[in-house]
């Protein structure tokens, strides 16, 4: 057709792209693997740890946050190359092969960076802020279950404790848009907190719906009970249009275009964070990055199966399906154009909140026939 | 059941409780007084998960950290006085305030104390049966006062559209020039949102 | 208690959009007063970009003044060169030749093309679809090769001169640029298919800033800022100069008067122009470019007003000579001037985040506001 | 509009409204996957430019001559809008030069104006475009800079210049010399002329001054 004509590929980036799904199939067959390897020589190990509660709990949180780092590096990285390849750019390609590094080469220019505070800023709440976003963040990653063995705290109202965990998110980008005493910062934090809320309502509902259709809170039963079929195989017509339901208010729920409006860089420069710098960004960043993880896998874990899936080990199939929902959230971000904040609202309240409301009915009502 | 970790979780959560609770009367900044609420609704959503109270522990979470609070402060922030520091500390109706809290609090303590409270050792119902229970409860044996509740939450929020509902202040004097053109509102269309 | 519903409406905050700021599109300043996020009056700082061009080339003989004029509309420096050089060639009574006549529209239409890829990069990033930006610059970094094999710049051509072109094309440059233009069909298609029919673009868009026909009028709006409000403005029909009265194209006109007609306008305008371009490479007659001017150049007393449609309207010039070698005075109509002080009379009623779509879809650059 | 067409519409503009972005996403992915990535890694890679692109000045060096093409006579100087460039001139006339020219290019506009304005071809632009420095001086460019060939060719068009214009310099000498000579010579010629006239006339009339010949100045 005729893009091809346009600016057609050249050779050396076939070659690139070669060479990338060589690699993704490699790192593919070694996870494959992996269930052959002798884990059972680390069961001292375990056992050690099992029967001292205390630890074992505090090993599994270092664990999950140092994880979530890492993986917010490699997410950084990976979206701004994906952004760029979009874009008709190379993205990073400085630091290390392909600029693999590069969000390392940030992370330290971040911490060397001077930490600013404004004069004129509530200072107590504008160093407060960065915590109160990233806490809840990461705790909301407590209970995801990363496969049957991995889950940082296997609770029985996991989903529902989730949701309310995110929530308090809002609390930290209120205070930030408040300290930082600037006024860009403070219509930002306003719009992310009243879309945050907003469209929790529409998202608990159709979480209720997958709650309701699997009776039970618990995610790790969530996943348990779509063993055969995956959710959004298993009733289409409730949970296609819930899932993307789910995706719309995911996207406003981690502020991404086109809900980005809490930091729509062309109307508020950067809303509620742009007075930080240095290590209080790369914290904001980080937790941005943390919530998409944890949005990307609650909906992989509630609509497409969670850990379930042939072949591959279990934590593989859900890394898999968590990165493809974060790759669509990154394609629709840098796709789509930004809605105005009260047709984002009009768009919640008058579409989202009454379908997520039907769907909810008919769920109950296909669970009591 | 191990007691002592509970009790110290009990007895550091109310402290927490207690003192951010006292926070937020002697914080110079309305909106910090706001934030103070934080730890003071963790606290008590702590409180009820050392009771085992699951469903309630999340439900404080959701309700009152994650959606009351954001909008008192909400409402804070955006009236006037908020904005400045120096909001008055002192005021004539504190002395009342302290009597009418005191009393108050000592005839909790009073009934408190003079009650003969029925103490179980009994481990309490499993917990994924709990919110089960209280869901059946809910519509069951207390499904009138339950509808009366949410009778009352409708007329509270149609109040408040109500009182919020205020005719927008006219637009400003529009420049000169600017009467050859329709007013802004009757031009546009209808707000085009994604509906 | 004494509550009452004056005393919890909030405060108006008064918002410093600009000078510093991420869209507004160089130096503006915009004292906002807002109440929520609705604009209750607005204000519009200039002069941050002020140099003083217009007393600079008083000061200087008339060919000198050819170059400050890139310094205008920077995004198409062709189009003020072309304002000027016609407002010389007027008062000092000099014929351009026929090809010099053609290339100057020729590379016009050209630098139109640049300047609206720019218009639609940014209009699109204020409306939060970044892609669209870099896709809009790729295809004009092709158009500012073309034009820098013709110029030998990318920025600042200063290639139109009083009494023609300087030089002639390069070679192999008409099937560089044929060539060009084949593929930029498609790239506009591509564009539309990303934008124009976007749920989310056409909302944000359609029926926002709306600007009426009467108010166009009474405000001077002109170029696709009028053509968007129904007004069928264009002073390459209504005035034409060099050799637009041979050119066939159609001027783009939409009635809606809101950022969508603009923008629409501003799409359509660029396949005119590609057709403007083809027609001139196809038409060109060999020939002279310029005309000699004498060394010592002393127009005869009087005044000279030219009228040119540049990519942000009705750009003209106005230069009044004593019969000695310096005018005495140059003034230029910048449109986007006009089209700022249309900002106060729209802005009130419409959500901040409206402002920057307006303001993108006015598409003013400030070096001609300020000069 | 009744009720169930206004549902209808909403269902309509749903589908409508999903039609369009994943229109917009299939463009945003064939771009990703089939498209040619057009960033340039500058400072690795250096953009191609086009002959005619305007950069550095130099000022080109005639192998012939063995000396600068600028006569040194101002023209580019003149037609300067922002004065950039300052020059002393190396003599005058046929073999004129310059020995200093300058170029303020911290001013410069890069419009062209000076080379057009050069009837000897003197001046160019070049392709060199990284011109920014940390320093102000630093844009100020001097002959050794400009000049193709640098230091050396400035130091050859000094040579040949100031040779030529010794050459010149002997040349008029010697011409003037001659000049004068056979001026002196027509004078002695006149004068003695004269005096036999004078002789033939009045023979008793005194010398009057016998034309300082000696002292007349070569």
């Amino acid at each position: 057709m005729s893009m091809q004509r346009l600016h057609p590929r050249s050779a050396s980036q076939a070659r690139e792209i070669l060479i990338g799904v060589v690699i993704a199939a490699l790192i593919l067959a070694a996870l494959s693997a992996t269930p052959l390897l002798p884990w059972h020589l680390l069961d001292p190990i375990r056992a050690y740890f099992y029967e001292r509660p205390l630890l074992n709990n505090l090993a599994k949180a270092v664990l999950l946050v140092s994880f979530m780092a890492v993986q917010c590096l490699f997410l950084i990285w990976m979206e701004r190359k994906f952004a760029g390849w979009l874009q008709a750019r190379l993205g990073p390609m400085h630091v290390g092969w392909k600029g693999v590094l590069q969000t390392f080469a940030d992370a330290i220019k971040l911490l060397l960076k001077e930490d600013i505070i404004p004069a004129l800023a509530d200072k107590p709440m504008f160093r407060l802020a960065p915590y109160l976003v990233f806490v809840p963040a990461m705790l909301t990653l407590m209970v995801l279950p990363f496969s049957p063995n991995l889950v940082g705290f296997d609770y029985h109202l996991g989903a529902l404790f989730a949701l309310s965990i995110s929530t308090t998110g809002a609390l930290g980008i209120l205070a930030a848009g408040w300290g930082a005493n600037n006024k860009y910062s403070v219509l930002g934090g306003m719009r992310a907190v009243a879309q945050l809320l907003s469209y929790e309502i529409p998202m608990i509902l159709i979480v209720l719906c997958v709650v309701t259709l699997k009776n039970t809170m618990s995610l790790t039963q969530i996943v348990e009970r779509q063993a055969g079929l995956w959710n959004i195989v298993a009733h289409p017509l409730l949970m296609i249009p819930g899932a993307l339901i789910f995706f719309s208010c995911a996207l406003a729920e981690v502020y991404r275009a086109p809900f980005d409006l809490p930091e729509a860089e062309s109307e508020l420069v950067s809303g509620f964070h742009t007075e930080y710098s240095g290590m209080r960004f790369a914290i904001f960043y980080i937790a941005e990055f943390a919530n998409n993880v944890f949005t990307a896998g609650f909906a992989a874990i509630l609509f497409f199966g969670g850990w379930h899936g042939p072949v591959l080990p279990p934590i593989a199939w859900f890394t898999l399906k968590t990165l493809l929902l974060i790759f669509l959230m990154m394609w629709v971000r840098w796709t789509l154009p930004r809605l105005r904040i009260d047709q984002m609202m009009s768009f919640c309240w008058k579409l989202l909140v009454p379908a997520s409301l039907i769907l909810f009915c008919l769920t109950a009502l296909s669970v009591v026939w | 059941m191990n007691t002592l970790p509970v009790q110290i979780a009990f007895y550091s959560l109310a402290a927490l409780t207690l003192i951010s609770a006292a926070y937020v009367v002697r914080a110079r900044s309305i909106i910090h007084a706001g934030f103070w609420l934080l730890p003071c609704f963790v606290g008590v959503a702590g409180l009820f998960a050392t009771l085992q109270a699951h469903f309630f522990f999340v439900a404080q979470l959701l309700i009152y950290a994650g959606a009351i609070l954001v909008l008192i402060l909400f409402a804070l922030m955006l009236t006037r006085d908020a904005m400045s520091l120096h909001v008055p500390l002192k005021s004539h109706l504190g002395i009342w305030a302290g009597l009418i809290s005191a009393g108050l609090g000592i005839s909790a303590s009073l009934v408190l104390a003079r009650q003969s409270w029925s103490v179980t050792t009994a481990h309490p119902a499993g917990p994924a049966r709990q919110a089960e229970a209280l869901g059946e409860a809910l519509i069951g044996l207390y499904a009138v006062p339950f509808e009366v509740a949410s009778l009352l939450l409708l007329s509270a929020l149609i109040g408040a559209v109500v009182l919020a509902k205020v005719e927008r202040a006219p637009a400003p004097e529009p420049p000169p020039l600017a009467d050859t053109l329709p007013e802004p509102e009757e031009t546009r269309k209808e707000p085009v949102g994604v509906e | 208690m004494t509550l009452t519903t004056t005393e919890i409406t909030s405060p108006g905050m008064t918002l410093n959009m600009g000078p510093q700021h991420p869209s507004t599109h160089g130096v503006l300043r915009l004292v906002v007063e807002l109440d929520g996020e609705i604009i209750q009056s607005c204000r519009p700082v200039i002069g941050y970009l002020h140099r003083g061009l217009e007393k600079m080339m008083e000061a200087r003989p008339y060919r000198h003044n050819v170059p400050f004029t890139d310094r205008l509309d920077y995004l198409a420096s062709l189009n003020s060169n072309l304002a000027i050089a016609q407002a010389i060639e007027r008062i000092g009574n000099v014929t351009v030749p026929e090809r010099g006549q053609y290339l100057r529209v020729l590379l016009c239409e050209i630098n139109r093309l640049a300047s609206h890829l720019v218009f639609l990069g940014t209009f699109a990033t204020d409306l939060g679809a970044t892609t669209v930006f870099l896709y809009s610059f790729r295809e004009r970094e092709r158009i500012l090769d073309l034009l820098e094999a013709m110029t030998g710049a990318r920025l600042t051509y200063n290639w139109i001169r009083a009494g023609g072109v300087p030089t002639d094309l390069p070679e192999g440059f008409g099937e560089r640029l044929t060539a060009f233009l084949d593929e930029f069909q498609f790239a506009l298609d591509e564009y539309d298919r990303l934008l124009t029919g976007n749920r989310i673009f056409r909302a944000r868009c359609e029926g926002i800033g709306v600007i009426s026909r009467e108010m166009a009028v009474a405000y001077g709006a002109s170029g696709p800022v009028a053509r968007g409000s129904g007004i069928a403005y264009d002073i390459r029909k209504v005035a034409p100069y060099d050799v637009y009265d041979r050119m066939e194209f159609d001027v783009p006109v939409y009635t809606e008067g809101d950022c969508m007609a603009r923008y629409r306008v501003r799409v359509e305008e660029m396949r005119q122009s590609a057709r403007i371009i083809r027609q001139c490479l196809r038409e060109m007659p060999e020939g002279e470019t310029m005309a000699k001017l004498p060394k010592i150049f002393k127009p005869p007393p009087g005044e000279a007003y030219s009228r040119t449609e540049s990519p942000r309207g009705e750009l003209s010039c106005y230069l009044s000579s004593d019969g000695s070698m310096n005018p005495t005075r140059v003034h230029f109509r910048a449109p986007s001037f006009f089209h700022l002080g249309l900002l106060p009379a729209m802005l009130p009623g419409v959500k901040v985040a409206d402002v920057i779509a307006i303001l993108g879809s006015l598409d003013t650059v400030l070096g001609e506001v300020d000069r | 509009m009744s009720a169930t067409d206004r549902k209808v519409n909403v269902l309509l503009d749903i589908l409508i409204s999903l039609r369009s972005f994943l229109k917009g996403m299939w463009v945003t992915a064939t771009n990703l996957v089939a498209r040619e990535k057009v960033t340039l890694q500058y400072p690795y890679e250096k953009p191609q430019v086009s002959p005619r692109y305007r950069g550095l000045f130099y000022l080109p060096f005639n192998e012939k001559e063995q000396r600068l093409n600028c006569t040194g006579c101002t023209l580019c100087e003149q037609a300067c809008p922002t004065k950039v460039i300052s020059m002393t001139k190396l003599g005058a006339g046929k073999h004129g030069g310059v020995s200093e020219f300058n170029m303020d290019l911290g001013r410069c506009m890069f419009c062209n104006l000076c080379i057009e304005a050069c009837p000897f071809d003197a001046i160019y632009m070049g392709s060199a475009y990284e011109l920014a420095s940390y320093d102000r001086d630093a844009s100020v460019f001097r002959i050794e800079d400009l000049a193709q060939g640098g230091k050396r060719s400035v130091e050859i068009n000094i040579k040949t210049i100031s040779e030529a214009l010794a050459e010149e310099e002997k040349a008029k000498a010697a011409k003037a010399k001659a000049a004068a000579e056979a001026k002196s010579a027509a004078d002695a010629k006149a004068a003695s002329a004269a005096e036999e006239r004078q002789a033939a006339e009045k023979p008793a009339a005194s010398e009057p001054a016998p034309s300082a010949s000696p002292e007349s100045p070569a």
